[in-house]
């Protein structure tokens, strides 16, 4: 047994680690349950879910980049009937927290989700403002201040659980969009969802993604999502979820130093389904070495 | 069970312009594999970050072979690979080709399953040689290649009647696969099928023409290889159990497919 | 001698080829002429000048990150005199075009450099406001279209050279930053500046450049700037200097389908110095092995 | 001028803890070379794509070497790699110790240039031995480390009166390369020196205190390593011809400077 003590806690509830996954990237933990020992994470992360099923984009719905990736999946989901049915109880096998994120065409939609939610045995929900991919009005709650505050409310006002809202880093100011949340009444925040992105095929003369532009992600990206942490970090008094391109420890307590509570992990999975695992090991073993006794003391250390 | 393992290469060879082999001495990704299954190949090199998808060609006790096309960085990288060096790789990944279901499937429709037809066209045709090796009825095999660079094809001789098929018509029938098969008035009751989806397309006419099943190998790209990020979705007839929407996962419910069951 | 022709020509200027490089990382081309001959560059773009000399931010003034970089230099620069007298005569002695990138910190400093290389014998000049590491003044203009339209507007009348305005990324709407610059006047946009990031050094808790936050460049940040060309060429009709992430001739490609005129090799010459020749090489060889025979046709081919 | 070459490596060894040397053989850098100049070293990985900036350590012939300590992901890749293999390298850069400029220098204030004292700090040691193989004066070099791995010593025993600092005492004076040469009453005309900034502190006020010149070696991370980004500017006491401010670039104008005239 380490000295080290890596629990940390958001909202009122304890984690027995920082380190969770990237909703999106981890299905509801099922597969990679396969590779991972979802009792070793501080909590698990679902893909984002509206109340009835959504087919998504068509194919292709990713493309590789420099050191990254772009996704269009379109927020396929089966819809919160099935979710609920199956992927909670799946999860509550575990050990670990559950952090159900949240997707909608409309706020009525966020909020008719999040009554539905309201009653299970979920520990937060992330309302994902965010995502590029939808056309329908997800996009304009994730750029503009005052509906990022509106839908807060809106969904505040039904949710039992404590709401993280998670920010587009597509903004001309992060920190804007995190003050709107607070005065909103947000509990806490999560960023960068996905940069806006584009690849193209030059021989097929045409876009690499079918839906033409795509959600950049994994560790080409993360100098952006630290450099918001930290604006965040610094303009709001809510805990933060940090994440974009973690793939080890040292990626991880760039983002806790630079103000966050908990730290998520995405696109990396995909490269190497036991990256969780390892950045739990290395944040242990880099408080051991540095003799850091409670990660807590990492958090925003660096000014 | 999927299993990650950092394999070493055994055998890399080039077989014909462009399309390359590699052996892998695995611990138990070959063990556990079946034919139809594919691996998640890594990188060695950090801007690239997902797998590549390739078929199983061949399972050997612990080895296990590939035999892939170059089209790109990330099988440029392996084509330079030498003999004792690793490459991480996951796997078996997929359903393959599950023949017991498959057997009861077409009997339980009073069908018969006696005699298989093979396609293989270009790149789809090394994942066919795991399958005709392991197939106890009688098989026919029909490979279309572009020209006379027939790789695999002696290797296919050992297992199967084997039937050739050239874009250029260097070797065997100049023409597709399809159209190869009519020639020689080919029969069977299942057909199992890989290769581009225009040839996937002529597949599932063709077996529609005869009343048998085909099942055929989709390919989509990929970031998960396993299932969770549902980035390589094919359209289903029916809704999907796991999606609740008509999107089967090709790397997870597939690569291998019932023809009738999908829109391609 | 090929068939192809990859002459461009933008705002009535004919260039021979449609590679120059990115202002800043390619000084005024002296220490570059070392490994690559001028002539062969469609244009040289010089680092950013200003009225009078800049001495630009502390060190660390640069870290890697993956798959690019963050600078923080500070628009270090000489100051437009001996610039005039050293760097000028310098690049006349190449038949190459000659693109000055020109900074400030008020509108006032940008129009007095601006009139200042009236009758310098120099193309292009292009506007730079959007670096992210100067404070004073140059970030505003480039992230609110009102102001980038007044700078535009102002510089426009003074200018004898056609006008780029240079844009950041660093906004919720680039096409909206491209509008005001039209309709300030400009001939051109160039795109992208640098992302604003963060990279923190997790061993001596502190910033790892020491003007906190850096900009971003590199192959990792090619998504982002090829969809910016894209949304700008069709929300303007201007022709576009594209860049951000360029390394070889198929990153080219990306940029000149998705709508760019020119295209600026940048960080990229810092890992291979002779990346622009092999782009324009590279480029000449994609249009013989696919029967293209005038590079014009593939600009904005992609819709 | 300079070059860029992907060159072989033909030895490759360990040194001391943490500690490697390469050897290249290069077709034009090394014959270009002088002691105190540096080389861009760039990764084979595509994520690192700025060089790493590494003293010489030796010219011989065709052949150069660099002594470095593995300190981050791309001294740990160089590590490892092995003989045969090639790294893309460019150089020589930077000024380096023009020893005829700087004896016309010294000699031009009326100083002398007959006795040279070489001070090299922890991975500062290396960049020491060219200087101390080329100088044809008296010369004494006092080397600094951490303990009892004094990698390269025996090679500068070679050329020059070697005196040995460590941090821990276990061999030679215990404490620092000043307070070395102090102990051992050691005088000079000029002073080179090379390591960490406290060091070269130290250095700079130990030659204020003799009254002498010193030459010392600076660093700064570097983008182009040729002068054009102006990444790694140190501060200079007059102001920079090149830059119009008081910045010289390090890749440039230095690594070697007047101690004088930088401000550390
Ligand atoms: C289930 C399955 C089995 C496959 N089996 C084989 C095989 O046995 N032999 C063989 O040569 N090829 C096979 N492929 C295709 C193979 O995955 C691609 O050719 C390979 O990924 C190309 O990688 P690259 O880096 O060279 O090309 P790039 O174009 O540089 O790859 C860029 C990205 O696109 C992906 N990609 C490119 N082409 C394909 C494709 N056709 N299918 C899926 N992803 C693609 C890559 O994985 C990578 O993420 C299979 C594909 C699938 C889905
Ligand atoms: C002129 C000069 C000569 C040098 N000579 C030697 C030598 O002979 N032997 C030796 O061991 N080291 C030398 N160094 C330091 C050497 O450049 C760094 O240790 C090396 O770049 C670290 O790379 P990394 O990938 O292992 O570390 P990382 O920390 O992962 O590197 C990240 C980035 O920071 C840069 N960097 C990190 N440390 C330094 C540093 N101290 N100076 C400059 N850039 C740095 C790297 O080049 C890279 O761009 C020299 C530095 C300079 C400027
Ligand atoms: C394939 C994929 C699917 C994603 N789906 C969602 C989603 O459903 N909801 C959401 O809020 N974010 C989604 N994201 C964004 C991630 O949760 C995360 O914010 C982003 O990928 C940055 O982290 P990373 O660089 O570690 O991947 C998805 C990302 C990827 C790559
Ligand atoms: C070291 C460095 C210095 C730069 N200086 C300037 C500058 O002076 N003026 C300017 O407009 N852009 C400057 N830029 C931005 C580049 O011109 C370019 O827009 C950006 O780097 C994206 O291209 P790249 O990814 O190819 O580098 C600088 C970039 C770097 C890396
Ligand atoms: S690749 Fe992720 S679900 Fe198939
Ligand atoms: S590293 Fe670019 S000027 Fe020195």
């Amino acid at each position: 047994m380490s000295n080290v003590n890596l629990g940390v806690s958001l909202c009122g509830i304890d984690f027995k680690n920082p380190v969770t996954v990237a909703s999106g990237t981890f299905g509801s933990g099922m597969e990679y349950s396969e590779f991972v020992d979802l009792n070793k994470l501080g909590a698990v992360t679902t893909k984002g879910v509206a109340i009835t099923p959504w087919a998504g984009n068509p194919t292709p719905r990713i493309a590789e980049t420099y050191g990254g990736m772009i996704n269009a999946i379109g927020l396929q989901n089966p819809g919160l009937d099935t979710f609920l049915e199956r992927d909670i109880p799946f999860l509550k096998n575990y050990d670990t927290k559950i952090i159900v994120n949240v997707c909608g065409h409309s706020e009525e939609e966020y909020v008719e989700a999040v009554k539905r939610l309201a009653d299970a045995p979920v520990d937060m929900l992330e309302i994902n403002i965010s995502c590029p991919n939808v056309k329908e009005g997800g996009i304009a709650f994730g750029t503009v201040p005052a509906s990022a505050e509106k839908i807060t409310k809106a969904v505040k006002a039904v949710a039992k659980q404590p709401i993280i809202m998670k920010l587009s880093p597509n903004v001309t100011s992060i920190a804007d969009m995190a003050r709107a949340c607070e005065a909103g009444g947000a509990d806490a925040v999560s960023l960068i969802n996905t940069l806006t992105g584009m690849k193209i095929d030059i021989n097929r003369r045409t876009f690499a993604v079918a839906n033409k532009t795509g959600g950049m992600s994994g560790p080409a990206v993360k100098p952006v999502a630290v450099r918001m942490v930290y604006e965040v970090a610094n303009a709001v008094n809510l805990p933060i979820i940090g994440m974009g391109g973690i793939r080890n420890a040292e990626d991880a307590l760039e983002f806790i130093m630079a103000g966050a509570t908990l730290v998520s992990v995405g696109t990396a999975n995909f490269n190497d389904p036991l990256t969780t695992i390892k950045v739990v090991e290395g944040l242990e073993a880099f408080c051991e070495k540095n003799g850091v006794k409670d990660i807590k003391e990492l958090i925003g250390c660096v000014k | 069970m999927t299993f990650r393992e950092n394999a070493t290469i055994t055998k890399a060879t080039k077989l014909a312009t462009g399309v390359f082999e590699i052996w892998f001495e695995t611990k138990d990704i070959a063990k556990a594999a079946i034919p139809g299954q594919f691996i998640s190949v890594y990188s060695n090199h950090g801007e690239r970050l997902l797998p590549r998808p390739i078929s199983i060609c061949r399972i050997d006790g612990n080895l296990l072979r590939i035999v892939y096309r170059v089209v790109g960085a990330g099988t440029d990288e392996f084509s330079k690979m030498q003999v004792g060096e690793k490459l991480t790789i996951q796997g078996p990944l997929g359903n393959g080709y599950e023949l017991d279901k498959i057997k009861a499937a077409i009997e339980a429709k009073g069908g018969n399953f006696k005699k298989a037809l093979l396609f293989g066209g270009g790149i789809g045709v090394p994942p066919m040689l795991e399958l005709a090796a392991s197939l106890d009825i009688e098989t026919d095999v029909v490979l279309g290649y572009r020209d006379s660079e027939n790789f695999l094809k002696d290797e296919f001789e050992k297992v199967a009647n084997v039937h050739i098929a050239t874009d250029d018509g260097s070797v065997g029938f100049h023409g597709n696969v399809i159209d190869a098969a009519k020639d020689e008035n080919l029969k069977a009751d299942v057909i199992f099928a890989c290769g581009p989806l225009p040839m996937l397309k002529g597949v599932k006419t063709f077996a529609n023409e005869l009343g048998i099943p085909a099942y055929i190998s989709l390919e989509e790209k990929m970031a998960c290889g396993i299932g969770a990020c549902l980035a390589c979705v094919c359209k289903t007839s029916k809704k999907d159990e796991h999606s609740q929407v008509n999107n089967a996962r090709v790397c997870k419910e597939g690569p291998v497919f019932d023809a009738a069951e999908v829109e391609i």
